[in-house]
């Protein structure tokens, strides 16, 4: 699971991994054997039994959906009506047997996108590659072809790499995650421990976690935004503080609790069940309906936090 | 010189066959002649008969053949200004073994024959049908040259083309006579086209190829006198 | 109705202009040709002997020049255009060198390798006991040499055009590149192939300098439409325009047929 | 290091074979004309007057015919793409009809209609006292008609395999369809313009029979080097070769390097 | 904002209002002009005044991402400068001003799909239509730029379409949402009244909420599934319920609560911070992770909702 920004070089890595792109440096093995170390070794693509779902997802205009998803059975051999009669099982999978006929340019987007993993679906690939599998599917469908998607990655026995913006299907779908920003690899492990430990803003904001930055002496911590919290823990030196933003209440008035700073609304989102208020520092609380109504958002306010909802870690 | 007549211009369109001996005489006509220029316009003969009848400012036409003089109505007496006479060509060292026109009935050896509709194969024609041999040509080329190319290229053993063909090629090509030629003579007329721009310059042209000089030039070429 | 129809009615100007400019210039010529024949010997003419003969040998080594110009040109135009060869600029330039030399001078360039003296002719002659010159081999071979630019380049082009990335889909897919050429790429670029075979096989059809020059003039064997034609002109303008257009017609009909059946619409 | 290119070292010998085969069918006959070459007389000949002038005449006639071609050939090629038009099969075919004329009957026609005693050729003369036959202009129309073909059918082709829905993409920002078409449409399919705009350029410099039928041979204004090449050989066939080596050198030089810049690689 | 699942038409809609396919049937209008009415009127594309994403972008391959943006505006014959300055101005806004230069070949997924938007913000058209502008965009750039948007959109004088599978787009941008499913429009309203008074399964499963269908005789509910439910209202004949799926407890004993039945687990799907059980009957349940680990799944289970969580509807 391979998570990052726009443009963090998560479609160029899985290009390197499906062998369209050569490294100029560094190795590709799987299993011990290798794919790609340079200057020598490099298997070519259609050696490395690798199943792609391209972003764009590259489907073959001239073919029909059930032609493209049984090309890669037909590339290995297999014969034309157990290709086709498996092209249409993969078809059926991801929901959209009905549309095996259509041509790639009759297909609306969600459509398409389906194709495109049902065809890498198809060659049963030792490693699945997918740049962004359920970008363009709606709600309903995605949580199908997630749960779908979750069920045939556990069956694979090779490995899968999936590049998603969603951290949502990062969550579900992944055994261990690494985050790339910007080139870099910047977060690895396991989706829960980095949900709950994010080290870079870009995590906290995906996870949806205030994260924080600051200086422990004992249980107090200084953040860096300049406020001054306790903490259940102990702790010395630099660490992250990160909370959640409903953990964090607003008020008129200055309350008696600890934590509590003064800070005003510098912006304002509205979800569908709850409502984002963006504070100074960096600081995001997430109010219910109900609450909204008795706030004046345009005053400065008093904002509070309970010691037992921060996590500290190093 | 300022006060002298603008050079005038005499548009020969002669037959491709004539590029060497017409380009020779036609600079010395200018020599001769200052102030005069001639131009050519060298192509089939057959293409420059369409060409005169569709309106082209010609003031000379020679053509190669009588056939393509007679197309152009606009033709004032033609007169026969020089012929050309059937000659065997072979390649180099005459790989076939050719001795006269009989070798054009055999079988096993690659002959080239122009075809019939161009002047060098009506020639032909006449020249076999004297001599009572049937041909059993391989090809039957657009023209001269194409025949020839052939001969030089090896690529058959025997053609029948013009003498004057046999003399340009040189090293490349050995002529063979064969008495049934004379009965086959081409005749190549000249004639001042009616419409011409220049008819007066025209005219000494025409004479000029039709002297002493212009039938020695021709000559040296491989043309007969008419 | 049709006033409706999306971008329909406001073809601009601009471009109209020059195309029907355009159309005009391609075709009074031959409206112009068609006026001038003489339409009642036309039948008899499209039946006699002769011209059936070099209608049918026109046609035949037409489409078998263009199968050569195929088979051998949508592989180079494929290698010029995504192989990674040294000096492809120079051989780009040298495949288009056919277009520009002077038809006969082809044919001589031809008779040089390929006659009974040229170093491939003498292999072939003595290997295996082929003669290409005189023979209607020969003309397909003459046809093809002069059509072949057409296709290699109008492939090029359309290949040029063509994202790679599919290509590149297909080989994670487990396609060798000769199945990914076959299956995908081929198909995708499919206009500009039938673009450049039928610039190919009018090319053939229309060829007369190296086919004379090659493969000579022998009626039956080697002597097709244009042959025809061209010695008409010499001895009668009127039956040589009534060839040429016996050959338009014909080839106006075919191609008005096959394009429809391969491009559609 | 380049075997560890993507594809390097993977070109299919199924298409590489054919390829090779291709090219050496179309580059050595030219091998056997340069070895039939003197090439000592070689730099003589090139810097004689007439062969200079009929150099330039050649690569001014097909450059300006180009031109020709692409100004109402691509336009042409847009409206037979894209435009709704009645009768499009007919129209495609009788574009390529030029292709299937023999070139000399091409001629022919041209003089029929454009001649001093055509109906349009009447008009220009009386109209604007221009005559096109036997001059320059001649011969960049006997060119171009016979060169159009190739442009408006490669270009065709390349905007069949281009993606309407960008013209859309285009039409959605405001733009008319003429600015769609010269900053959208147009450099999209700009591989397929680059081939039809070289190979109507090469077949013009080539070009012989209709030039001669229609312009005429008159040195200095009408006489191109095939027409030099063919005069060249009536009187010496050598020289005929040279000049046709000349022909294709400079042709080689100018598309490796045009081409170079205009589609890169 | 129109809403659908895939394949549903929402693209075929836009690019019907956008004049790219005429209509059949039906009309266009706008504020009083009439676009598109068969058989006669027919307005074209470049006179609408329409700025459109497409949801695959249809960048112009050989422009730079700075003349793309241009594009529309030197359409409208605006000079060269000023339009270039202004699509800087209009990249810088969608946080890509640094890929200015870039073909879009060389951009990623979501850096072309920021391109797009710019383009078509650029000629400030009199609609916006937008077809998923958001969905190859990573979650922190989204909230950037569905901010942005959100502003753009209040600051348009004329109205503005949008497509898209995500309800919390349709949510935050949209002041009108209709909801498409194959072909045929199934609700429309305000967004926060069709997210909570939902009419089919597809909208109910957007908004997360349980949606069952049932018949009403005072204050109890007979659900098409079988249940009997007791709500606050009082209602007759057939009605809509809803209620959300954390307000579904599960546990292994029977309580004496109202609205309490037997059931067993059909399916499980983890997400960030919850877990939802899927039960018989199309009902799901959202479970936090401390009462996760108390459940066996494997056997049937009591399921409660409190009646106050019930929203009925006709
Ligand atoms: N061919 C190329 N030439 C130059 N730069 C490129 C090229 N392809 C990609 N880039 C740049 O490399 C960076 C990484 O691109 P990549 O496509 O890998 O991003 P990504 O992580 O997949 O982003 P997204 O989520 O938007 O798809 C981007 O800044 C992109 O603009
Ligand atoms: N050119 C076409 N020919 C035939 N069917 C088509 C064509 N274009 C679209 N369709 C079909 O019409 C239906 C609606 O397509 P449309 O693209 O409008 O869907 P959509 O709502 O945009 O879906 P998505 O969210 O997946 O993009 C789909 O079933 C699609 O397969
Ligand atoms: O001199 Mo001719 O007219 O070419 O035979
Ligand atoms: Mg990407
Ligand atoms: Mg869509």
């Amino acid at each position: 699971m391979v998570l990052g920004p726009n443009g963090a070089g998560k479609t160029t890595a899985l290009r390197a991994l499906a062998g369209l792109l050569p490294l100029q440096d560094g190795h590709i093995r799987l299993d011990g054997r290798v794919w790609d170390e340079p200057p020598r070794t490099f298997v070519q693509p259609q050696q490395r039994q690798v199943g792609v779902v391209f972003q764009d997802y590259l489907l073959f205009q001239h073919m029909s959906a059930l032609e493209n998803v049984a090309f890669g059975l037909r590339a290995r051999g297999t014969p034309r009506d157990t290709a086709r009669t498996r092209a249409r099982t993969w078809l059926d999978a991801v929901g959209i047997g009905d549309q095996a006929r259509k041509r790639p340019g009759a297909l609306s987007g969600g459509q398409a996108q389906r194709v495109a993993l049902a065809r890498a679906l198809a060659t049963e690939p030792a490693v699945l590659l997918l740049d962004e599998p359920l970008a363009a599917l709606d709600a309903a469908t995605r949580l199908k072809v997630r749960a779908e998607l979750g069920r045939h990655l556990r069956d694979f026995p090779g490995c899968t790499v999936l590049v998603t913006h969603d951290p949502v299907d990062a969550m579900a779908l992944g055994d261990r995650l690494v985050v790339i920003e910007d080139g870099q690899v910047t977060q690895t492990g396991v989706p829960r421990e980095v949900a709950r430990h994010p080290r870079t803003p870009y995590i906290a904001d995906l996870v949806g976690l205030n994260l924080l930055r600051g200086n422990a002496n004992g249980s107090v911590v200084t953040l860096d935004v300049g406020i001054a919290l306790t903490t259940v823990d102990a702790n010395t030196g630099g660490i992250y503080v990160a909370c959640p933003p409903s953990a964090i209440s607003l008020h008129h008035v200055q309350s008696s609790a600890p934590n509590t700073w003064k800070t005003s609304v510098v912006g304002v989102e509205q979800h569908a069940h709850t409502t984002r208020i963006h504070l100074e520092g960096g600081i995001s609380a997430d109010l219910a309906p109900a609450t909204m109504a008795d706030l004046d958002l345009s005053v400065p306010l008093w904002a509070t936090v309970a010691p037992e909802s921060l996590q500290t870690y190093k | 010189s300022s006060q002298e007549e603008p050079p005038r211009t005499v548009t020969v369109f002669a037959a491709a066959s004539l590029t060497e001996t017409f380009t020779t005489l036609g600079k010395e006509f200018e020599a001769a002649n200052p102030g005069v220029r001639v131009t050519f316009n060298f192509a089939g003969s057959s293409a420059l008969a369409k060409q005169i009848t569709e309106g082209a400012p010609a003031d000379v036409f020679a053509s190669a053949a009588p056939a393509n003089m007679q197309q152009v109505t606009d033709a004032k007496d033609p007169v026969t200004f020089a012929r050309n006479q059937l000659e065997i060509a072979v390649p180099k060292g005459n790989p076939g073994k050719v001795t006269g026109l009989a070798a054009f009935a055999d079988e096993n050896l690659d002959i080239a024959l122009c075809a019939e509709q161009v002047p060098c194969g009506a020639a032909a024609k006449k020249a076999l049908a004297a001599a009572g041999i049937t041909a059993k040509p391989d090809t039957l080329e657009q023209d001269v040259k194409a025949a020839l190319t052939k001969v030089r290229l090896g690529e058959v053993d025997a053609a029948l083309v013009y003498r004057t063909d046999v003399k340009a090629a040189g090293a490349e090509v050995e002529g063979i006579d064969f008495p049934e030629a004379s009965k086959a003579v081409n005749d190549y007329p000249i004639t001042v086209l009616g419409k011409a721009p220049n008819a007066a310059q025209a005219k000494a042209f025409v004479d000029f190829v039709r002297s002493d000089r212009g039938k020695a030039v021709l000559a040296e070429a491989g043309f007969s006198a008419p | 109705m049709s006033g409706r129809r999306v971008g329909k009615g406001r073809l601009p100007a601009v471009l109209v202009v020059p195309a029907v400019l355009g159309l005009a210039f391609l075709v009074l010529p031959l409206v112009g040709l068609l006026a001038r024949t003489s339409w009642a010997e036309f039948p008899s003419r499209l039946l006699s002997a002769e011209v059936g003969e070099a209608l049918r040998l026109s046609l035949v080594c037409a489409s078998l020049a263009t199968v050569v110009c195929v088979v051998l040109g949508v592989p180079l135009a494929w290698v010029l255009a995504r192989g990674d060869i040294p000096g492809r600029r120079l051989v780009r330039a040298l495949v288009t060198v056919p277009l520009v030399l002077p038809p006969v001078v082809g044919g001589v360039a031809l008779l040089l390798v390929l006659g009974k003296r040229g170093p491939v002719g003498g292999l072939l002659e003595n290997w295996f006991g082929v003669s290409l010159p005189f023979t209607t081999a020969g003309v397909v071979v003459a046809e093809a040499f002069v059509a072949m630019p057409f296709l290699v380049i109008s492939v090029e082009g359309a290949l040029r055009a063509a994202d790679p990335r599919v290509e590149e889909a297909a080989a994670t897919l487990g396609a060798s590149r000769w199945l990914a050429f076959r299956r995908v790429t081929l198909p995708s670029v499919m206009p500009g192939v039938v673009a450049g075979t039928v610039l190919s096989w009018a090319r053939a059809l229309g060829e007369f300098g190296a086919t004379i020059t090659f493969a000579g003039n022998f009626p039956g064997e080697t002597t097709t439409m244009p042959l025809a034609v061209y010695l008409a002109l010499e001895t009668d303008p009127q039956a040589a325009i009534a060839l040429s257009v016996v050959l338009l017609v014909v080839s106006v009909a075919v191609l008005a047929s096959l394009r429809n059946r391969w491009v559609g619409g």
